[in-house]
């Protein structure tokens, strides 16, 4: 018996592994750094909420799916504090290794 | 074939790893990076020891995760003093490398003053 | 199952490939950041061994603090570094290196699939002996109670170590605040994420702390945490490092070995033993010492990345 | 519906593996951090949708432990472009 919720479950978290598929191959394919940090930041934040989404009715509880809540923005937030910062070292000269 | 064996290969291959690079490698810093390598690969093995003397109630022996727990620390510590003497060298002759001649070329007034 | 394996090996192969790219790759930042990416991924491999414990401490210390220190220290040592890398070791060596390090491993890996069967472990002494210390966690029984004598004595390792970071300071800087005094931008976004991650971070380093007693956790991976808000605080140039001289810096520094040592002559006097515990007050007397503890490992970790004293101002 | 989890785990450690060859090609220090930061995120859905499978919350705790101080290893690393480039009295002999 396949539940409604489990349902739920099903379609975030395949949206989520579809935006970390976009993130990765825009991370790959993209010409230049910053069209490159564009694409991965959106892309894998979208990608880890979609997949909180989806496993936050099977946590358990309340306090459980808010602890999964909480780690989401967590990273949604440093991501997007440390994402401008990479964007500007990117901008201000940022050197070649090779 | 269990997860313990496979990670357990996997530690000791980090371990020759690690061990190449800390010799193989001039400059200290990557020696640096080459023992935490190494430190890591003998820290899987503790895991693996650990992992498999899982009984009943308990995922492993909690005594080699003890003793890993402690090790990562006193590694960190470890690395934190390379790192520091890497940089006063580095200040005190400009060379990254332990070549003879960046030593010989320490200034006697750069090691105390 | 099968799949858990095939994943398991996938992981292992993961790891190696990138140990490798960080000891051959030229570039020593590359090669740092392809430690943090390391420390990423034993952080899961420890999650697979099911040692959630350790999992928690690599994932701070590994990817984290060591990450963030040789990152710098790569950057720092700058252009020269690369230049260094034309002073490569001869072919022999390499040779002889290589051939060492192989015998190694093997032996190693030798050793893996022979171990005895079944395998020895303490575990059911260590779940005999839980009730003893009223918490549920046995590796941090383990660290705090059966052990409790090497957790001691690491966190002496831990001073001697920050003993020898300190003394590379020069003379006249001795007493002075440590590592270089970094400016702060209130515009900058790198100011609202140090404002805004530590009070979030000392929240879930004290939970760390709290959980340890019953769940994967503990004074290390609290401490450590704590340590790495602290640092990200002085990187932004929101708060600077107290004057290695600082009297409350020592005492915090020493906090949690001396209650240890305090705790463990108690013991001695009032018990059977040296760090032996009187039963009815074991788990208060552990959740003080984890808590000297705790602010102990964070102040000497915190210290330990920031550096020697290293400018002028000496009070 | 483990199967499913332990499937999406395995499509998104694929994927950030995938983005991980960033890390080797560079060409930029950024790309490479950049590279490091999808791992982490990547790392944290791992460990999360690991944590359901097996029914071990305290697995969530890592990943909380990761998204903390993923961020720190880049603050290192940008730090160095915006401060000490610019006049940091590095060489104070």
């Amino acid at each position: 018996m396949i539940s409604v919720a489990d349902i739920f479950t099903v379609i975030a978290v395949s949206a989520g592994a579809f935006f970390f598929m976009a993130g990765s191959v825009g991370l790959l394919r993209f010409p230049d750094t910053l069209t490159r940090l564009h694409a991965l930041t959106k892309a894998d934040n979208l990608g880890l909420g979609l997949v909180v989404l989806g496993l936050m009715p099977r946590a358990g509880g309340l306090l459980p799916a808010l602890k999964l809540a909480s780690v989401w923005l967590l990273v949604l937030f440093t991501g997007a504090a440390v994402s401008q910062l990479i964007a500007r070292a990117a901008r201000d000269g940022d050197q070649d290794d090779e | 074939m269990t997860a313990a064996v496979v990670f357990g290969l996997c530690g000791a291959a980090a371990a020759g790893l690690g061990l190449y690079g800390a010799i193989a490698n001039p400059r200290p810093l990557r020696k640096i990076l080459a023992f935490n390598l190494l430190s890591s690969g003998v820290f899987l093995l503790f895991g693996v020891i650990a992992r498999r003397g899982a009984v009943s109630a308990f995922s492993g022996d909690p005594v080699p995760q003890a003793l890993v727990i402690t090790g990562i620390v006193v590694a960190a510590a470890g690395t934190a003093l390379a790192v520091a003497l890497l940089l006063r060298f580095f200040k005190a002759t400009g060379s990254t490398t332990l070549s003879a001649g960046a030593l010989a070329s320490i200034p006697a007034d750069s090691i105390d003053e | 199952m099968t799949s858990d394996i095939i994943l398991d090996c996938i992981l292992a192969a993961l790891v190696l490939a990138v140990g490798c790219w960080v000891i051959v790759v030229r570039d020593s930042f590359a090669a740092a950041v392809g430690f943090v990416a390391y420390g990423l991924l034993l952080t899961l491999v420890w999650v697979r061994l099911d040692a959630i414990d350790v999992a928690l401490m690599e994932g701070a210390i590994g990817s984290g603090l060591t990450g963030a220190l040789l990152l710098r220290a790569s950057s720092r040592l700058g252009a020269k570094e690369q230049s260094a890398a034309a002073e490569q070791p001869g072919v022999m060596l390499r040779a002889v290196a290589a051939l060492f390090s192989v015998i190694v491993a093997a032996m190693l890996a030798t050793a893996v699939l022979y171990l005895p069967d079944p395998a020895p472990t303490l575990a059911p002494e260590a779940a005999a002996n839980a009730s003893a210390t009223g918490m549920a966690n046995p590796v941090t029984n383990v660290l705090m109670a059966f052990r409790a004598m090497d957790t001691m004595l690491e966190k002496v390792v831990l001073l001697v170590a920050l003993a020898g970071v300190w003394s590379l300071a020069r003379d006249r800087f001795w007493g002075a605040r440590p590592g270089p005094r970094f400016r702060s931008d209130p515009k900058d976004p790198l100011a609202l994420l140090a404002q805004t991650l530590p009070p979030l971070g000392i929240v879930v380093g004290i939970y760390m702390l709290w959980e340890g007693a019953n769940a994967p956790g503990g004074a290390f991976q609290g401490g450590t945490i704590i340590a790495a808000m602290w640092l990200l605080a002085v990187i932004a140039g929101l708060t600077d490092a107290p004057p290695v001289s600082n009297r409350r810096v020592r005492l915090a520094l020493i906090a949690g070995p001396l209650l240890f040592l305090i705790v463990g002559f108690g013991g001695l006097w009032l018990g059977e033993a040296f760090l032996a515990y009187p039963v009815a007050y074991a788990k208060p007397l552990l959740l003080v010492i984890e808590f000297a503890m705790t602010l102990t490992v964070a102040v000497t970790l915190g210290l330990l990345i920031v550096g020697p004293p290293d400018r002028e101002g000496a009070p | 519906m483990a199967e499913f989890l332990q499937f999406a785990s395995g499509f998104v450690s694929a994927m950030v593996v995938l983005g991980m060859v960033r890390i080797v090609r560079g060409p930029t220090r950024a790309d490479r951090m950049m590279a490091a930061q999808l791992l982490g995120t990547g790392g944290i859905a791992a460990l999360l949708l690991r944590s359901d499978i097996t029914g071990t919350p305290s697995v969530i705790d890592v990943a909380l432990v990761l998204a903390l101080l993923a961020a720190f290893a880049s603050v290192a690393f940008v730090v160095k472009g915006a401060r000490e480039a610019s006049g940091e009295p590095e060489a104070s002999e």
